[in-house]
């Protein structure tokens, strides 16, 4: 065949071929390249990112398993541990949304279940392009990047997660979607899945013992996923194979759940020593890790591995990417024990190997080796330190001031401004979302999605409950990643302080462009920093994350986007938290924290106005510390009717969410809450460290003491009741937020 | 002894472990029983088949689960009296299986649907309902793609006639108008929720019972259903053949 | 492997006449807004296709009559139409 | 309503050769339970017919055609079909 050479074709650089010649003494097989361009690639090896990802904080008093397992484990008392963990699945998504957003939930319950637990409850964060024009632009046609095609983007990605998550049977209880021209060519899908468990239950990812058998169980192999490699399928060693085969993985959460139940009862009847799943790189990766991770070596047959389509060769076999498969390490004696489990649960399962103490991993087809390298080769993959560079893009972004570019408003303009940003996508409720997706299933749910700014799940007989939210925020990111970044930290913490949980952990989900560009890797190691600072500040350990990069299209990058998810803890938990709406007529309506000219990035400017420039919002760590621990004791007294973090739209969107959630108005006082700033600053800008609460008036007085001891600044700004809000009628709010595509 | 609830699982269904938790608070006792069992345990008293995605609901909600020996030996303890309830999937596969009339059809909206609906009580005094009143309205979750019931008219006049209509979605107040999407989000036929066979020991229901017995859960209105079936469960006389299946 | 010579049959199974057809509503609505506004009693249909072994069509079809009756469709809510061919192998 | 004469549209979406189809796959379970052993290729796919005002069948082809790569069908992991006909109305 013509074209460049075949490592290279496999995405494998001349010197990465020249390192494979040491390991190996000697030119690797077809067999072998495959392997090493599958672990070696950015998606396995974490090779662009991983010099800077050592930055975060991972440690801390409840950590038990940080970055690096499948999922991370933090103790939560009584002897549980809250196993968690964050992926994308971004370009599958952008592919087939329904297929690459179901195989991304399917692939993350997987990590779970690999470390013992049950999964029992997922998460999404999805970013898309406009589904509808800005006010006064036109829809930005182009087939791929059109408003159309956003719609039919996040309906199959939101179809995907209901169609896998439901019939899984892992609840979905909370996400965040997003809007913006920056995703229009790459949709961002993040998915989060959590399990909890006994800590002495815990499974390691490794194949110690030699003699013990490896097991394959779950669905058979079949073509799925192996595009990157599937060019050795015509690189000329087997005419007549030229059929082009879709790459597309495809979910069958029927298998799945099978999956799941024969390993829960293989791991809860000690019939295992390790596991492992299979997600990208399939067999090669749980092999390779398994091996590298216990004893050393691994002797693997092909022969055995239960295919779906004739003919496969072995670097087909050993790099596809079919969903639902678990790779399980038995002593011997417990073989047929093991084998009789998941026939129960009817999930196929073969014996493909077993577990040596040679070093190396040796993988056989019909009587011949295909592979025999050292394991650790594979998983350990490669490192770079790639080249940064600030982009100019910043500087100059950061040199205008947004205030020279906006309108001031007049208080008679106020109804109309609010308004229009209500119609903003991002503003939109989201109910037609989380109404298709299980969110109660195990009966843990105690504040579902749409209800409060984080899910709230009790942990069943103990009195405690985790709370969990999600949230990005790449339009500050693209202003300044490293503030970006924290904030993104800051605002899925005061989400959880919101339901009066204290956050416990984090894991981050890092959507970048492509790392090659000094820019991107730039942005990247700010994020990091800004991320850490959040985390060192807010004490709370990130203990599990996933990076995807190369997130352009025609060459542009999108916007770094970090992706933040925070549990939290509520111990003990003696009640519903209160949601976010407004309910008691006659509540006093409170304003917590300070707010800045914060309007650089903020949804106001750009919706209504088109600006984005200026400097990402303000944090105070320490006004940030003070907020959430007055969230946390406001919900632990049973003190508010209601409790709403202020982000995306400022105050005046916080204020209109509050009314549409609880159909009822408020009596507010315009910018009392910010007496020197201006209209439109005090009504939209998006300072960090700030709530809306309604009190009961009975206790104002209390909440009002409790804020001044923890130092936050309390606001009075009105009073609860009746049908408008800021001059709107809640029924005109309602239908600016209830998305018409 | 009987007073058992036994829990048939077939593969794919998933939630066993709700319904099993919400028998415990209503103070039964259950047992999980595997889809190949060829019989009830001898002490079931009463049956609850939880809802999920029975084979993965491939071809249609139920159509594949119906054949498995489990649901065949449900079956045949329904004939001899035992007291059965088929919630969400459950009440899909009996459909399937013949104990119950009609079909469940896909959505009017398509849309899968998880949320709270309310239902009102037409028939009580069945194993699943006798602890409630007619009339009585109840906040239960919904969770389904193809909870839509369906069945030609005369059958619907027939349901009506011999009291075979469990429940009915209505609204908060409730009045039933099938034709009103919010009160009726599935579009189902007579705004029917739930059915029974004609003796009434055999009840299906789209609403999930188990999802509303605790107040910090948002309900407990489903409690009583469940109670109902535990009671009839530790009432029941011993069955004559359920527990000698098999053929 | 069948020795018989394999059909290939394809079974279309439809929400019956007269029933609510969600799926064709839904499509005949999404088309509407994407301009195509002419489009008129959109039905939406499963297909089922497989081979099975038999030496004449007419047994190709009565096998599929009875997977059709025992499992295939519920008569309650859909029709079904079964088309016998040979499998071009 | 069209003026112009309307034909009638069937569309047959597959997926693709080598696709994993899960459900067809758990239908030849299912058929095979049921003692149809020598049920092979099972594969479930979906039809979609219409009716669209056209003036010739090649133009009703090609306004189908449009549907099929906009909404109908996701050509990446789907094969379609086009049939056209008279309405017979
Ligand atoms: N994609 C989604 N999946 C599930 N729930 C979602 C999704 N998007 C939003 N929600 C839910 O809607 C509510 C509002 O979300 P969001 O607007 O992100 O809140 P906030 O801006 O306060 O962080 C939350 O309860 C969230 O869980
Ligand atoms: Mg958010």
């Amino acid at each position: 065949m013509s074209g460049p050479p075949l490592h290279r074709q496999l995405g494998l650089t001349d010197d990465e071929l020249e390192r494979i010649r040491e390991i190996l003494g000697r030119d690797p097989n077809r067999t072998e390249l495959a392997m090493y361009s599958v672990m070696w690639s950015e998606h396995c090896s974490y090779k662009s990112s991983r010099v800077h990802l050592g930055r975060l904080p991972s440690a801390g008093p409840q950590v038990v398993l940080g970055p690096g397992e499948n999922a991370g484990v933090v103790d939560i008392g009584d002897g549980l541990g809250v196993v968690v963990r964050i992926e994308s699945h971004n370009h599958p998504s952008f592919v087939e949304p329904y297929q690459g957003a179901a195989t991304g939930v399917g692939g993350i319950l997987r990590d779970i279940l690999t470390m013992g637990a049950r999964p029992i409850a997922s998460f999404d964060s999805l970013r898309f392009g406009l589904p509808v024009a800005q006010p006064g632009r036109s829809d930005p046609d182009g087939d791929d990047t059109g408003t159309a095609k956003q719609r039919w983007l996040v309906h199959g990605v939101v179809s995907g997660i209901s169609g896998y998550g439901n019939a899984v049977g892992v609840p979905t209880v909370g996400g965040e979607v997003v809007f913006d021209p920056t995703y229009a060519g790459n949709p961002l899908v993040n998915v989060m899945a959590l399990g909890v468990m006994p800590l002495a239950h815990l499974q390691r990812a490794t194949a110690s013992g030699p003699g013990n058998a490896v097991l394959l169980v779950g669905a058979s192999t079949g073509r799925d996923g192996i595009g990157g490699v599937s060019v050795l399928a015509s690189a000329g060693f087997d005419e007549g194979e030229d059929e082009k085969r879709p790459s597309v993985q495809v979910g069958d959460p029927f298998e799945e759940k099978k999956l799941i139940e024969a390993c829960l009862e293989l791991f809860r009847s000690g019939l295992t020593v390790g596991a492992q799943d299979l997600g990208g790189a399939g067999l090669t990766c749980a092999t390779s890790e398994t091996a590298a991770g216990g004893a050393g070596g691994m002797d693997v047959t092909l022969d055995t591995v239960e295919l779906r389509e004739p003919g496969m060769e072995p670097f087909e076999i050993l790099t596809s990417e079919s969903q639902e498969r678990m790779l399980v390490v038995v002593e011997p004696e417990n073989v047929e024990a093991a084998l009789g489990v998941c026939a129960k649960w009817e999930a196929p399962a073969t014996i493909i190997g077993h577990v040596t103490g040679s070093g190396r991993l040796r993988v056989g087809r019909s009587g011949e080796t295909v592979c025999d390298v050292p394991p650790e080769s594979l998983a350990e993959g490669v490192s770079y330190e790639r080249p940064m560079s600030r982009p100019d893009r910043i500087t100059a972004l950061a040199s205008r001031d947004p205030h020279a570019l906006l309108p001031r408003l007049g208080p008679g303009v106020v109804p109309g401004e609010v308004l229009r940003l209500m119609t903003s996508p991002n503003l939109s409720d989201a109910t037609w979302i989380h109404r298709q997706y299980d969110h109660q299933l195990f009966l843990n749910t105690v504040v579902g999605p749409g209800r409060g700014d984080a899910a709230v799940l009790r942990v069943k007989d103990t009195r405690k409950a985790v709370a969990v939210a999600l949230d990005g925020v790449g339009r500050y990111c693209r202003l300044d990643p490293h503030r970006g970044a924290a904030l993104a930290v800051a605002e899925a913490c005061r989400n959880v302080a919101c339901v009066g949980a204290v956050p416990i952990a984090a894991v981050d989900c890092m959507n970048f462009g492509n790392p090659e560009k000094p820019e991107v890797m730039w942005e990247f190691s700010a994020a990091v920093d800004g991320l850490r600072e959040a985390c060192e500040e807010l004490a709370v350990p990130i203990v599990g994350g996933n990076v995807s990069f190369y997130n352009e299209t025609s060459g542009l990058d999108i916007d770094p986007t970090p992706v933040v998810g925070v549990v939290g803890l509520i111990d003990p938990l003696d009640g519903i938290p209160a949601g976010i709406g407004f309910d008691g007529y006659g509540d006093v309506v409170f304003v917590a924290g300070t707010t800045y000219d914060d309007l650089g990035g903020s949804e106001w400017a750009w919706w209504n106005h088109d600006v984005v420039c200026g400097s990402a919002p303000t944090i105070d760590w320490t006004a940030e510390r003070a907020h959430n621990a007055f969230l946390v004791d406001v919900q632990k007294g049973g003190l508010a009717r209601s409790v709403h973090d202020v982000s995306v739209g400022g105050v005046a969107a916080a204020l209109c969410e509050c009314a549409v959630a609880g159909s009822t108005g408020a009596e507010v006082e315009l910018a009392a809450w910010a007496p020197d700033l201006t209209m439109e600053d005090a009504l939209f800008s998006e300072t960090s460290g700030r709530s809306v609460l309604s009190v009961p008036p009975g206790v104002a007085e209390s909440v009002e003491r409790l804020a001044e001891t923890h130092g936050v600044p309390l606001h009075a700004v009105g009073v609860v009741g009746g049908d408008s809000v800021l001059g709107i009628p809640v029924s005109d709010l309602q239908e600016a937020v209830t998305p018409a595509w | 002894m009987t007073g058992l609830v036994a829990i048939p699982i077939i593969p794919g269904v998933n939630c066993e472990h709700d319904v099993a938790h919400a028998v415990r608070i209503a103070g039964g006792r259950s047992a999980f029983i595997h889809h190949t069992d060829r019989a009830l345990p001898a002490e079931t008293g009463a049956v609850y088949i939880p809802g999920g995605f029975a084979y993965g609901d491939y071809l249609r909600a139920g159509a594949i689960a119906r054949f498995t020996p489990v649901v065949e030996a449900v079956a045949r303890a329904a004939a001899d009296g035992m007291p059965v309830l088929g919630v969400c999937n459950g009440f899909q596969v009996l459909c399937e299986a013949g104990l119950l009339p009609g079909a469940l059809a896909r959505n009017v909206g398509v849309r899968f649907l998880c949320q709270d609906v309310h239902v009102r009580l037409e028939t009580a005094g069945t194993p699943a309902s006798h602890r409630l009143k007619a009339g009585n309205v109840l906040r239960i979750p919904i969770n389904h793609g193809e909870g839509c019931f369906t069945a030609p008219a005369e059958v619907l006049d027939l349901l009506e006639t011999r009291n075979q209509i469990l429940v009915r979605y209505c609204a908060a107040d409730g009045t039933v108008d099938p034709a009103d999407p919010v009160s009726n989000p599935n579009g189902s036929l007579r705004a029917i929720a739930g059915v029974t066979n004609p003796s009434g020991n055999v009840a299906g229901m789209m609403p999930h019972p188990e999802r509303a017995c605790e107040a910090i859960l948002g309900s407990a209105d489903g409690r009583p259903i469940v109670e109902s079936l535990v009671h009839a469960a530790q009432s029941a006389p011993a069955p004559q053949s359920a527990g000698a299946g098999g053929r | 492997m069948a020795t018989t010579p394999a059909k290939r049959i394809t079974v279309t199974i439809r929400p019956k006449a007269g029933l609510r057809d969600p799926e064709g509503n839904a499509i005949l609505h999404a088309l509407a807004a994407l301009g195509w506004e002419d489009v008129e009693n959109v039905h939406v249909g499963k297909t089922v296709t497989f081979d099975v072994g038999a030496d004449t069509d007419d047994a190709a079809r009565a096998e599929a009559e009875a997977m059709c009756r025992k499992i295939l469709a519920n008569p309650v809510i859909e029709d079904y139409e079964i088309v016998v061919g040979d499998t071009g192998s």
